[in-house]
């Protein structure tokens, strides 16, 4: 096998040394009845051309060449070159979890800027070293926030996305966290009078995202007012990083959850992502995943350390603040890299651009379907409303080698025929023509109110 | 300093500070490509929602940032530079062509949600890797959902939560070895269990006795790992199963060790219920410096209708797709489908090693555990002669007496141009040298890793400050985690 | 040693030995597809002809392989880790797109006697970059075959000499200043000329009135690095090219030190006939540890008939093909078309800048030079004070007085964290320091350097042992040059 | 600019540094009229996407995802991935020529490799760092021989690749260096007789190639002993390197010039690849190119520089033994990774596969057409002549994604419609079927004279 580095004479000669006549001697341990005297039944040995020929069908088989308007918690940004080419640097691909600091600066520092930079656009203090995605993120934050009231339940607004949604009441369910769950208005906004409602003294958290699921941006601060008021926690979490270039973080909320994956990460078919968690530093002991944090070696020289890991499973087992362990720390050494790229001013550049092209986008779907939720500032996505089934709109734009929204009724049936769009820097103006010219096909041409939407400071 | 190393030399290595202190208006390493669309006015877009400043991100170029990730890089250990024998970590080759074929283009850029019909490239991926580790497994069914192996653990116990409380009763508590990893327990009592601890026996195995003693209908699992955290095969997990099972409980394995087993025994065939596997240990996915991860649970036929959702099916078309409705899952523990790009690697390393490479592999992994001990012997402390299988573990106790633990040997063995084995447990071992070579290591780095110890050993005696002192040859020395701790530095903050 | 630098830190590195060392028979890192055809009988096949032992040639694994060349790779020094500021080299920033383009599948797989009809991505690349280098250098045709500048030389004095012959007589000798490359001569020599030294005068230029007195009709060309190797331009240039032109000579530039030029003057504009560009100098392309580089050449329309063959032209039909019909060409000076890959790289260098990137560009370069001369001015000593372009030249005089000469401050440098300035020319500076920042250095690398080239100047004074010693933190130290020339030892021998 | 490290600020600080009011002092020293003041036309200045976009198009419009026949002195090999990883390390692409030996170990010691296997691989003794191509090293190594013998001419065989041939006539044109060409015969090998008659007491060597332009391999031990007789030096030219793996290296000649690109080394539409020269010891002082020698430090400890530099231009100037300077180190390296991977035994089964490809093919193509040159043993190239020009039928495979073999008539007009086949482990049985049945559309059914071929020993 061309991965071993041992010669038949040196597996000879080593058990030899260790005295043993055969291998099988150091498999005696396992009683004899369950040891297996077959093949596995995988498939045989293969060349790494045969493997690379394989996965390249697979490839094929699997949208290559496609463009698409889906985002929907996974969005499809450029990502500079050189994040492939600094990742693959065996010192960061393949080194372990920075424990031993003196030979693991590099990795450390790293984190230590990436925690730096999340701080910086959430708005927050502190920063965790990562998360697994979003989801999880999302689900611990609310975790922690139980931790730092004492209180036990959630109220969850209906825009945050679905599957967050799922995975929170996945962890929720044996915690004793009952969910209550907050619907959003004509404006694709949380329900602020539902939500006063929902409040109760055992709410731990108002956990809302922004820009929501549907693309809208909520009214933070006063969401944050209002749980604030009812001494609960404001949780928000952030599917779509780019927005932060242009976006008012949530600076009014206490713990940010957020997907960094439009920072840098391929859509990959849903991961590797990378989650992460920022809140204020008087949370910081309750907070889930590693930090890293500054210290000095013996000589005073500055360095950096993974810190305040009585938190951590490893040292305090079933009293930790999370199970988690191994994170997503190569994923966020690419969201690193992307933020640095970027940073000051190319984010905000970036950020105006996915604006821009989701702006055109919304205007001339406009001119044929229904733009549901105007009122509201949008980021990059926005859901139209078709007389169409959109499952039918995308198989016609599929032929067409397009990827249509999302259509909604699998997480929001009252939604009806309503797909979620989305444009980034990537979406050109043809693909946006073509797209809005196939959706026409079906759909008269009747201008919505699309065009309030879009000057919604007026 | 007398002890010289064949294994590493000092050498000239470039300083470099933080990002932000290279930052200065108006250095930028973006370009955006024109825009084909009107321009917009924010303020009128976003209004209130608009946000004016950033904050202090960096503005650098981009030869800046290749400079900056470059230098910190040759400032990190990794398996590319040498032997990284972490115990319990499975540090082994991270073959790069798992590297390429994780990056061509459909499935680098696969949305999640495009439609299924194009989607069956993915789809297959999920597929023959879900057989392969069944196979491996001896298991009847599994989800790829998790996306580490803690997060493993939760959807497995999840699932043992599930399966008792469609019986009827969810039952109260999880055994767990005391040589078990702080992630079990941490688990247990995220899915609403309390944790009893089991103690091992004089020769690290579970005590039989202390088991069916525990046993009872209150117990949902126990939670094995096996090789144990010692690196020794639990002997009777044939009894062990059979407590278990007789009082309604499911025995979850902690696959964190199957590298000592792949292709030479599954744990399906000993009685296993659950299990999760470790693709960045065992399937060789890199670790990166912390993750990403992924952690497969695999279950019995009695556990198959709790497997979060959604999980991949064979359409009546011959297509594959991905099904929802499952009534009795345990939910989504992750959005989408799990740590896709790990599965392409793992699937590639298993391709790349078929069913000979595989067993060979588990064979190399444990002759070179055996090989160290066997070279370590006498030397360091070995509190149990059981056998190994794919990792051993030494204790400190005979240096101690010198005032020297775990912690400065490993600090040492850096100077000697290895990384660490691992210092932080099995608990069960006070001041714990966990070593686990794996089958990546060739025999002469174990050489070197053998007179490295030795070496260690020997200046113990002569001249213990200077391991006490280690690292020496690093570019900063011994760094002060008490002090990190206590006043928390965690962010950069401007002047 | 009490200096100490800003700008490195000794660091553990690890030790490798030679690939034949870690060889054993077995070890592979290979592995073939299944064999769809029959096997074959080589005996059969080749009779005498097979072979049956292929030598010493190693048996290492994978694992094996990367580990060796990660490790030898942590021994050298790059423009990743921080400033090269060899003169005359231009060790420029490699951007990292360049390489993703050049590996894109149609480019890196096309074979260079596929159809043109499914070349014509490659035949656009090669007329997009010879109309870009065409609009850069103000000439008015080009050869992209060459493979480097020397061998850019070779086909532009072939050019040349086909040139004079064409009008009948291909004369003797080229003109070269004292101050030029040694590919210059080496170059006119393979192409049957005479070398004709022309001395520079007090400024470090042409020294009009002497390149007049030696200018006959026996001078096929003068070959002028423009800016010279002192980083000079040559003020001249008009009344030189007049001088040559006047005797029906040619003028030739080396183009080392376009560098110094892009966006700012343009060659042909300036009398310029023939000239080379070093796209791995002023385009980069990376040098690799030595290569490859590209030497498109560029001429004026009286030297276009002799352009090395095939060249590529428009078709009717709108496509682009190779021409080869080419009765007066100098003929081929390569197989296929060059150095492609470059091409791909400069082309994307191009795009990247656009006019406005390579003017700032080539002004950061003169800047950048500037002001390490600025540093520097005092401390080291400056023979020619006339105003630098992209780089400037010292030389070792005053610390000469303590028996310290420039190659050891180069090596001394290297204990501050930098790669050496040139040390090997221009002749016409003894012992001189040629130092070349190139634009892809900022501020703060350009003040640790000027620091350490000063701290160094003060060790001179101090303590000249620890110079003349130097390096001292380096995994070797100085190395035995003429030990290895005596008696070579070019390759590994089994024991 | 997004590559220069430099803000509007640090360049003002500079500039007063300096002493200057502005950049345009700085280039005072250019003549004002030839100054440009206007920007340059070429494209603008593109974001990297745009730089990807456009490269992406330029390779779908060259012959992506066609098979191919061709070889010709540019072989389709596979590459083992880690080639790329390994070299795109910044260590190693983005280093010098390892001048300062104490900061270049890495790429010495990598050259030192690659220059005893090399030797191994030739049986020769000694081995430079890398030339140009195949063509120039094959130029430069009959130069060489000139220096050796103190004779002029060269005898250079018809079967030496036609570009080949090209550039030695190039770089003969004005060194005074004769050139007489040696035919080949029916069985595709150099014209021994013929041979015997060119040479003269001028020739300094008989210049073949092997296995040569028609895939054929040449005698060379009969070579050796002519040229030797008569004082003359064998040079070998070696185009194909995996050959090397199963057939005899040319163990008579006096140098042999390679071209190494079969090794690892991209197609890229034909460059860069690696040329390398090959001699005995006593010849060293006379060869051109880098060396890199063993030799110790102050301690001792072994070491590498690049050594013998009194041959090379920068020492001697016009008395160098060639002006090459930069060379093709990186390609080189790949060159060495490749044959680190295969290694003693992979070499061998590779070139068995070529090997048993072009058997199956030549008898396939046997069946239809004349599969030229019967009689001599050949590696992975074998000719075909039909009766149908083979453009034409090469544009009938195109249609099907087939890159057929080279016509011949382009460098040989006197083989008529015979065209140039190679396959490599990478061609599939599939393609060679099929390419097989689209030649066989106009040819007759009558098998040739190639079931000979196939047993040379018998
Ligand atoms: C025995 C054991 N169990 C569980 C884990 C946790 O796995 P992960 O880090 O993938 O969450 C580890 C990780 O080191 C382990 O060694
Ligand atoms: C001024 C000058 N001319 C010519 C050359 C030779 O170019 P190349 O090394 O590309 O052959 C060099 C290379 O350093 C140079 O500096």
């Amino acid at each position: 096998m061309r991965y071993l580095p041992k010669s038949p004479a040196d597996r000879e000669a080593i058990l030899k040394a260790i005295g043993a006549r055969s291998i099988d001697d150091l498999f005696a341990p396992i009683p004899a009845e369950y040891r297996l005297n077959r093949d596995l039944k995988i498939p045989r040995q293969m060349a790494e051309s045969e493997i690379v020929d394989w996965f390249r069908q697979r490839s094929k088989e699997n949208g290559l060449d496609y463009t698409s308007f889906l985002g929907a918690g996974a969005y499809m940004h450029y990502r500079p070159v050189i994040i492939d080419s600094l990742i693959s640097r065996g010192e960061f691909l393949t080194a372990y979890t920075p424990y031993q600091a003196e030979i693991s600066q590099g990795t450390l520092q790293a984190i230590f800027e990436f925690q730096t930079m999340i701080c910086e656009l959430t708005g927050m203090e502190v920063a965790n070293a990562s998360m697994y995605d979003g989801s999880t993120a999302t689900a611990e934050a609310a975790m922690m926030a139980v931790r730092v009231t004492g209180r036990s339940s959630v109220v969850v607004a209906q825009s945050l996305h679905p599957e967050y949604r799922e995975v929170l009441a996945t962890y929720a369910h044996h915690q004793g966290m009952p969910l209550v769950t907050g619907g959003f208005t004509d404006a694709g906004r949380l329900n602020l009078k539902e939500l006063e409602q929902s409040i109760t003294p055992d709410t731990a958290c108002v956990l809302i995202q922004s820009p929501n699921f549907f693309g809208t941006v909520e009214d933070v601060a006063a969401l944050g007012e209002i749980a604030h008021q009812h001494g609960a926690l404001l949780v928000v979490s952030i599917a779509e990083a780019v927005s932060l270039g242009i976006v008012e973080p949530p600076r009014e909320a206490d713990i940010v959850a957020m997907e960094a994956q439009s920072f840098g990460v391929p859509l990959g078919f849903g991961g590797p992502y990378c989650g992460v968690i920022a809140t204020r530093e008087k949370f910081v002991r309750h907070m889930p995943g590693r930090l890293a944090g500054q210290t000095t070696d013996r000589n005073g020289k500055r360095g950096f350390v993974l810190t305040l890991a009585t938190r951590e499973q490893h040292i305090r087992r079933e009293k930790a603040t999370s199970n988690i362990c191994t994170n997503q720390a190569l994923v966020a050494l690419m969201v690193n890299i992307f933020m640095t790229v970027y940073g000051k001013v190319g984010l905000r550049e970036l950020a105006k651009q996915n604006l821009a092209k989701t702006a055109y986008a919304a205007d001339q779907f406009g001119r044929h379907a229904r733009v549901l939720f105007p009122g509201a500032p949008r980021f990059n996505e926005f859901v139209v409303e078709t007389s169409e089934d959109p499952y039918v709109i995308n198989s016609r734009l599929l032929g067409h080698k397009l990827v249509g929204g999302l259509p909604l009724k699998k997480f929001y049936p009252e939604l009806g025929n309503a797909a979620l769009w989305c444009c980034t820097e990537m979406t050109t103006r043809t693909a946006i023509d073509t797209a809005v010219g196939m959706l026409a096909e079906s759909e008269a041409e009747e201008p919505s109110g699309e065009h309030a939407v879009e000057e919604v400071a007026r | 300093m007398k002890h010289v190393t064949r294994k590493a030399t000092r050498h000239v290595n470039q300083n470099e500070g933080l990002i932000f202190e290279k930052s200065s208006p108006g250095k930028a390493a973006w370009k955006l490509p024109l825009l084909d669309v009107p321009e917009v006015n924010t303020a009128k877009l976003l209004g209130t929602a608009e946000r004016k400043d950033v904050g202090h991100m960096p503005e650098v170029s981009e030869i800046e940032i290749i400079r900056h990730f470059t230098r910190l890089s040759t400032w990190n250990y990794a398996i590319d530079l040498g032997m990284y024998p972490l115990g319990s970590c499975t540090m082994k080759y991270n073959p790069r062509v798992n590297e390429v074929v994780a990056r061509l283009e459909g499935l680098a850029n696969g949305h999640p949600y495009q439609p299924e019909k194009i989607s069956q490239g993915a789809l297959r991926i999920l597929k023959t890797l879900t057989e392969c580790l069944l196979e491996i497994t001896g298991m009847d069914a599994i989800t790829l959902q998790p996306a580490a192996g803690a997060h493993g653990e939760l959807a497995g116990l999840l699932m043992v939560r599930a399966y008792h409380h469609a019986k009827g009763n969810p039952r109260k508590k999880v055994l767990i070895p005391d040589s078990a990893h702080g992630t079990n327990p941490a688990t247990a009592a995220m899915v609403g269990y309390s944790v009893e601890n089991l103690k091992s026996n004089e020769r690290g195995m579970v005590e039989v006795s202390a088991l069916e003693a525990q046993m009872n209908e209150d117990v949902a699992a126990l939670m094995l790992t096996n090789p144990n955290t010692l690196g020794v095969f639990e002997q009777e997990i044939h009894t062990i199963a059979e407590i278990i099972h007789a009082k309604g409980g499911l025995l979850y394995m902690d696959g964190a060790n199957m590298n000592a087993l792949v292709g030479k025994v599954r744990p399906g065939d000993f009685g296993v219920d659950v299990m999760h596997l470790n693709l960045h240990k065992t399937f060789s996915t890199p670790h990166g410096g912390g993750g990403p991860g992924s952690g497969p649970v695999a279950v019995k036929q009695a556990l198959e209708p709790f497997l979060p959702k959604p999980v991949v099916v064979n359409k009546s078309d011959g297509t594959l797709a991905f099904e929802y409705n499952r009534p009795q899952s345990v939910g989504r523990v992750r959005s989408f489908y799990g740590n896709f790009g790990m599965f392409v690697r793992a699937l590639a390393y298993i391709l790349a090693n078929g069913p000979d490479g595989l067993r060979q592999t588990t064979e190399d992994a444990v002759l070179n555990a055996n090989y160290i001990r066997k070279g370590l012997e006498g030397v360091y402390d070995l509190p149990y002669s059981t056998p190994s299988m794919h990792e051993v573990v030494f204790s400190d106790k005979l240096q101690a007496k010198k005032g020297v633990k775990t912690m400065d040997i490993a600090k040492r063995l850096i100077d000697y141009g290895f990384h660490p084995y691992t210092t932080a447990f099995p608990l069960i071992v006070p001041g714990a040298l966990m070593i686990e070579p794996t089958e990546s290591e060739g025999k002469e780095e174990m050489d070197l890793f053998v007179e490295a110890m030795k070496s260690i050993a020997e200046e113990v005696e002569e001249d213990a400050q200077t391991v006490l002192d280690a690292p020496h040859t690093t570019r900063v020395s011994r760094l002060d985690e008490t002090a990190a701790a206590r006043k928390p530095v965690l962010r950069w903050k401007p002047a």
